[in-house]
């Protein structure tokens, strides 16, 4: 693998990855457990190591604001945030996306109040899974430093020009010191290129309006591109992850298929607990037991077409969501997934587990009991229960 | 697959038991393993009982779950036993080492364990003896090197000389004492 | 400063052929402000509000600078990181000429929603103007109230009534809050006077740091008035001591203007709708009176003026 | 009233970006029903009329008064006529359908 191999938690990778990026403008608020992040890059400023405009501003939504404006102003332009953060800039996430602005964010789950928490789960990027940003997913660190840099690449591209943000799992992975392998600062300089917008504001010799009322008779055209955008982006992703693999030895896609030669029995799962179900799947399959994992990296654009050719040959499939929908029908990723598997002429026997809310453990027993719930799921031909609370008591 | 080591730290909130956590699973990344080092977070403040873990395997690690099983625990502050159980899922044939002045023999009673080994050193004494404080990390990172015979401790001084140097390059001075520190209690852990 | 005749030579930044109502303040307010500025390139942003909505309807844009709106609470953060962007660039040498940047933002999106943004940006120290026109509600959701509206002014959220007199407080100081910042320059005119106006735009451009002007903007729906008689009625507000023009240099406080004469307040208010029901009130008409007397003399002594009694 | 022609969603650029001043091309005189009249006899070409509307309808030449108004923009909100000076009365407000245009 290409690279220093050094240890470093969630946080400092993706500090890391940012200070490599050398955005022209980061603006930033603090909140736990994604604080660090601004904090270590503040540093990098503090000390010289990035020329970068650091904007300490009052609040999450001023941060995204001012990453908006920055943006639209033509410059690269990064901000950092977790939970209440991401809620409390939600408003701004369907802005910077409808405005086509490629804000990368690195973003740190953690769960949403009330009532309040400060551990890891998805409620806050499922909250905003719905503003047209590319959502990445990271298992590590390592991932976690990676998507970062291959997100700048991806957001820029004139094919794609949407935000992105890369989510890692807080505290279990963004306060967990791992061992990673970093780019060079020349490789990564080199990789993601220099930012050239076609347009941008500071450029006042070829002066145009940019959020302009858009009424009827405009609005849903300049959706339409923007869901076009969104489609594209999936190509895109695959070609900046082999790109990517094939310069430094670390390849991505949509999302990574770990022993899913001949797997009958599936777990569908984001995130660190993607990590921990490989343990478990590598002691079943040397019991003989046809284990695999599916682990979903990018949850927006959604690979419905993808997906339902890695599932086909699957017999029983376990879609683990680290959130509710309070739709009273399963987690979001639940819902998207048995969507994508609809037109499926034979599809998986599916059920979903809500797991983990709050950060509540998932243990290597936990995960081994969904198995075994599949394989009896795959002996009946039934599914006993479609929505499951694992790990809550009762 | 290479057996997993696990180790759960016990310490007071500004004993440094996150920091030695880090410290031991960067020496232990020198010598080529994977590693894990996290702490257990919580609202908990300054004096608080506070836990921290590290993983180490010469294979990647995957899992991102709790360490509930450990091998080795390690007891920064003696006054934590009866408040906090530090024996809790320790291994059948895992170790258990303490900052105290009572022998491996006194603190296995205390404890009252049966299959697991004890080992005991005064860290305290050995911290405001090298360092003039009280802080006991460092030094239970020698005793550790010592019991969890997983690294060698002269690459374990290399690697943490390293990091204190660029940690302490406003203050030099400590730096060789915290050294010291970690060979003493190499040195001077027992265990029964 | 320059004089009328000199601005006449200048450029126009800002088109006809927008969708603000006849007569509205907010148009005057923003030709005069890009007036005054079109010596420098300047970049606006603008909250949403009646000034942004009705002069940029894709695909019509009356600004021939370049402007950027992206919502209601956020003029001054979002400008703030288009200089941030500005610093940035220019350092790095991708942008080569010198910028100015300027907030525009009606009273509810700078009083109320946006203070925090405000504050935040001015604390921060850009080198940027921010605008805030005041016509004392919410005039482009349809006249609701703000901490701007004057006491007794009848809006759609705080109606006279059998039982009310409309709104029972009286109006925030921005402009204070402002100063308190300790800004290089805070001030406060109104489009009833051009040359103050100007004048004062020209020195907020000219500061290094952050500056604020609040700009005093009749808006003849929400007021109720004949539209023909907007400007007469910018300075009655001046005139009658109601809209005081000062500014902030430095922390030293400046009379900009003082009338010959204080009118009463009463002759500002029955040209207007929203007050038609306080008329016959004279008791309220004269506790305003008072209140506005009061802040008026505080101001003197902050000016350093001869209070008159 | 020539309108900008409607693109469709492949054509338009990127977000909505806006050409700047394309509002020059957006007609607003039909919102008017009176119309100003300057009497070049009276002006002084004092500007105050110029600077104090709120549409850029008042149409200066060489910096100076002209007897035109930009009726493609002007709202004929009667501001014009109000702000010149007592003593001069350049600006008359007349009834549209009166004008005879």
């Amino acid at each position: 693998m290409a690279g220093d191999k050094v240890a470093r938690t969630g946080n400092e990778a993706m500090a890391e990855a940012m200070r490599q990026i050398n955005p022209d403008v980061v603006a930033a608020y603090p909140i736990t457990p994604a604080t660090e992040v601004a904090q270590l890059f503040s540093q990098f400023v503090a000390d010289g190591k990035v020329d970068t405009e650091f904007v300490t501003v009052e609040s999450e939504h001023s941060a995204m604001s001012a990453c908006i404006g920055a943006s639209a102003g033509g410059a690269r332009a990064m901000t950092a945030t977790a939970s209440q953060g991401l809620a409390l800039m939600n408003e701004m996430l369907h802005i910077a996306s409808g405005l086509r602005l490629p804000i990368v964010m690195p973003e740190v789950n953690r769960a949403l109040s009330a009532p309040i928490n400060i551990h890891g789960d998805h409620s806050d990027t499922m909250a905003s899974k719905d503003t047209g940003w590319i959502q990445i997913n990271c298992e590590n660190s390592q991932e976690a430093y990676d998507s970062i840099i291959q997100a700048v690449k991806i957001c820029e591209h004139p094919d794609v020009l949407l935000p992105a943000m890369v989510s890692d799992d807080g505290f279990i992975i963004s306060h967990c010191m791992e061992v990673i392998h970093m780019l060079s600062d020349d490789e990564a300089k080199k990789f993601i290129g220099e930012y050239k917008p076609e347009r941008f504001l500071l450029d006042v010799d070829r002066p145009y309006t940019l959020g302009a009322l858009d009424l009827q008779d405009y609005y849903f055209e300049h959706k339409r591109q923007e869901i076009e955008a969104m489609n594209k982006a999936s190509k895109v992703i695959v070609e900046v992850g082999k790109e990517f693999g094939k310069k430094f030895g670390r390849e991505y896609g949509l999302f990574e298929e770990y022993r899913m030669d001949g797997a009958e029995l599936v777990i569908l799962v984001m995130g660190s607990t993607a990590g921990t179900t490989k343990t478990v799947v590598r002691e079943l399959r040397k019991n003989g037991i046809k284990a695999g994992l599916l682990k979903l990296r990018i949850f927006r654009p959604f690979p419905f077409k993808e997906l339902s050719d890695a599932l086909r040959g699957a017999k029983a499939l376990a879609v683990m969501d680290r959130s509710d929908a309070f739709n009273s029908f399963g987690g979001p990723l639940f819902e998207d997934v048995r969507s994508s598997l609809y037109d499926l002429e034979k599809k998986p026997l599916i059920t979903n587990y809500i797991y983990g809310l709050g950060g509540r453990d998932i243990g290597l027993d936990a995960i081994k009991g969904v198995y075994d719930d599949l394989k009896k799921m795959t002996e009946t031909g039934k599914v006993e229960q479609v929505v499951n609370y694992l790990g809550v008591r009762e | 697959m290479a057996e997993l080591l696990e180790i759960r730290w016990h310490g007071r909130g500004g004993q440094g038991a996150k920091t030695v956590a880090l410290l031991f699973g960067e020496a232990a990344l020198a010598t080529g393993k994977y590693i894990q080092a996290f702490p257990e977070y919580g609202p908990e403040r300054m004096g608080a009982p506070v836990q921290s873990f590290n993983r180490l395997c010469d294979d990647e690690i995957t899992r991102h779950c709790q360490v509930t099983s450990p091998k080795i625990v390690v007891v920064l502050d003696e006054t934590l036993i009866g408040q906090v159980d530090v024996t809790e899922g320790l291994q059948e044939d895992g170790s258990i080492i303490v900052n105290t002045t009572l022998s491996p023999g006194e603190m296995k009673d205390k404890l009252g364990l049966k299959s697991q080994k004890v080992y005991t050193v005064n860290a305290s004494k050995i911290a405001t003896e090298c360092i003039k404080l009280d802080k006991p990390n460092t030094p239970m990172m020698g005793a550790l090197v010592k019991v969890s015979d997983f690294l060698k401790l002269d690459g374990v001084i290399r690697d943490t000389e390293h990091k204190l140097k660029k940690k302490f390059a406003h203050k030099p001075e400590v730096i060789g004492g915290n050294l010291d520190s970690i060979k003493r209690a190499y040195e001077e852990v027992r265990g029964e | 400063m320059p004089g009328i005749k000199e601005l006449a030579k200048r450029e126009e930044q800002m088109t006809g052929g927008h969708r603000l109502c006849s007569g509205c303040g907010a148009g005057i307010m923003a030709r005069q402000v890009l007036l005054a500025a079109s010596k420098h390139k300047v970049i606006c942003t603008s909250s949403t509000g009646c000034l942004e909505v009705a002069t940029t309807i894709f695909p019509y844009s009356s600004w021939k600078v370049p402007f950027f709106h992206s919502a209601f609470e956020n003029s001054a953060a979002t400008c703030s990181g288009i200089e941030a962007a500005y610093q940035a660039l220019k350092r790095k040498g991708k942008v080569d000429k010198d910028i100015k940047f300027i907030a525009f933002g009606g009273d509810g999106g700078t009083y109320d929603i946006g203070l925090q943004s405000l504050s935040g940006a001015m604390e921060r120290g850009h080198n940027m103007l921010y605008v805030c026109y005041d016509n004392g509600a919410y005039m482009n959701t349809g006249i609701q109230r703000s901490s701007a509206s004057p006491r007794g002014s009848h809006t759609t959220t705080g109606p006279s009534g059998k039982v009310s007199y409309g709104k029972k407080q009286y109006r925030k100081d921005l402009t204070e809050i402002m100063a308190s910042h300790h800004i290089p320059y805070a001030a406060q005119t109104s489009i009833g006077n051009w040359r103050d106006l100007t004048t004062k735009v020209e020195k907020a451009l000219d500061t290094e740091g952050p500056s604020f002007i609040n700009i005093f903007t009749p808006c003849r729906l929400g007021w109720a008035y004949d539209p023909a008689i907007t400007i007469e009625l910018a300075k009655l507000a001046s005139d009658t001591h109601y809209w005081p023009m000062y500014e902030v240099v430095n922390g030293e406080y400046k009379l900009s203007y003082k009338p010959k004469e204080k009118k009463p307040y009463k002759e500002f208010l029955q040209l207007q709708g929203r007050f038609k029901h306080m008329l016959k009130n004279e008791e309220l008409v004269n506790e305003i009176e008072e209140e506005i007397e009061r802040r008026w003399n505080r101001l003197l002594k902050l000016c350093g003026e001869e209070v008159q009694q | 009233m020539a309108e900008i022609k409607k693109k469709g969603w492949k054509e338009l650029a990127h977000g909505d970006v806006l050409e700047a001043g394309t509002a020059a091309e957006f007609e607003t005189g039909n919102w008017r029903s009176e119309r100003p009249v300057r009497d070049m006899n009276k002006c002084i070409s004092c500007l105050i009329c110029w600077i104090n509307c709120p549409d850029s309808a008042v149409i200066l030449k060489d910096g100076k008064m002209t007897e035109e108004f930009d009726l493609k923009f002007c709202k004929g909100c009667g501001i014009c006529a109000k702000v010149c000076p007592p003593k001069i009365q350049a600006i008359k407000m007349v009834p549209e359908k009166k004008s005879g245009k």
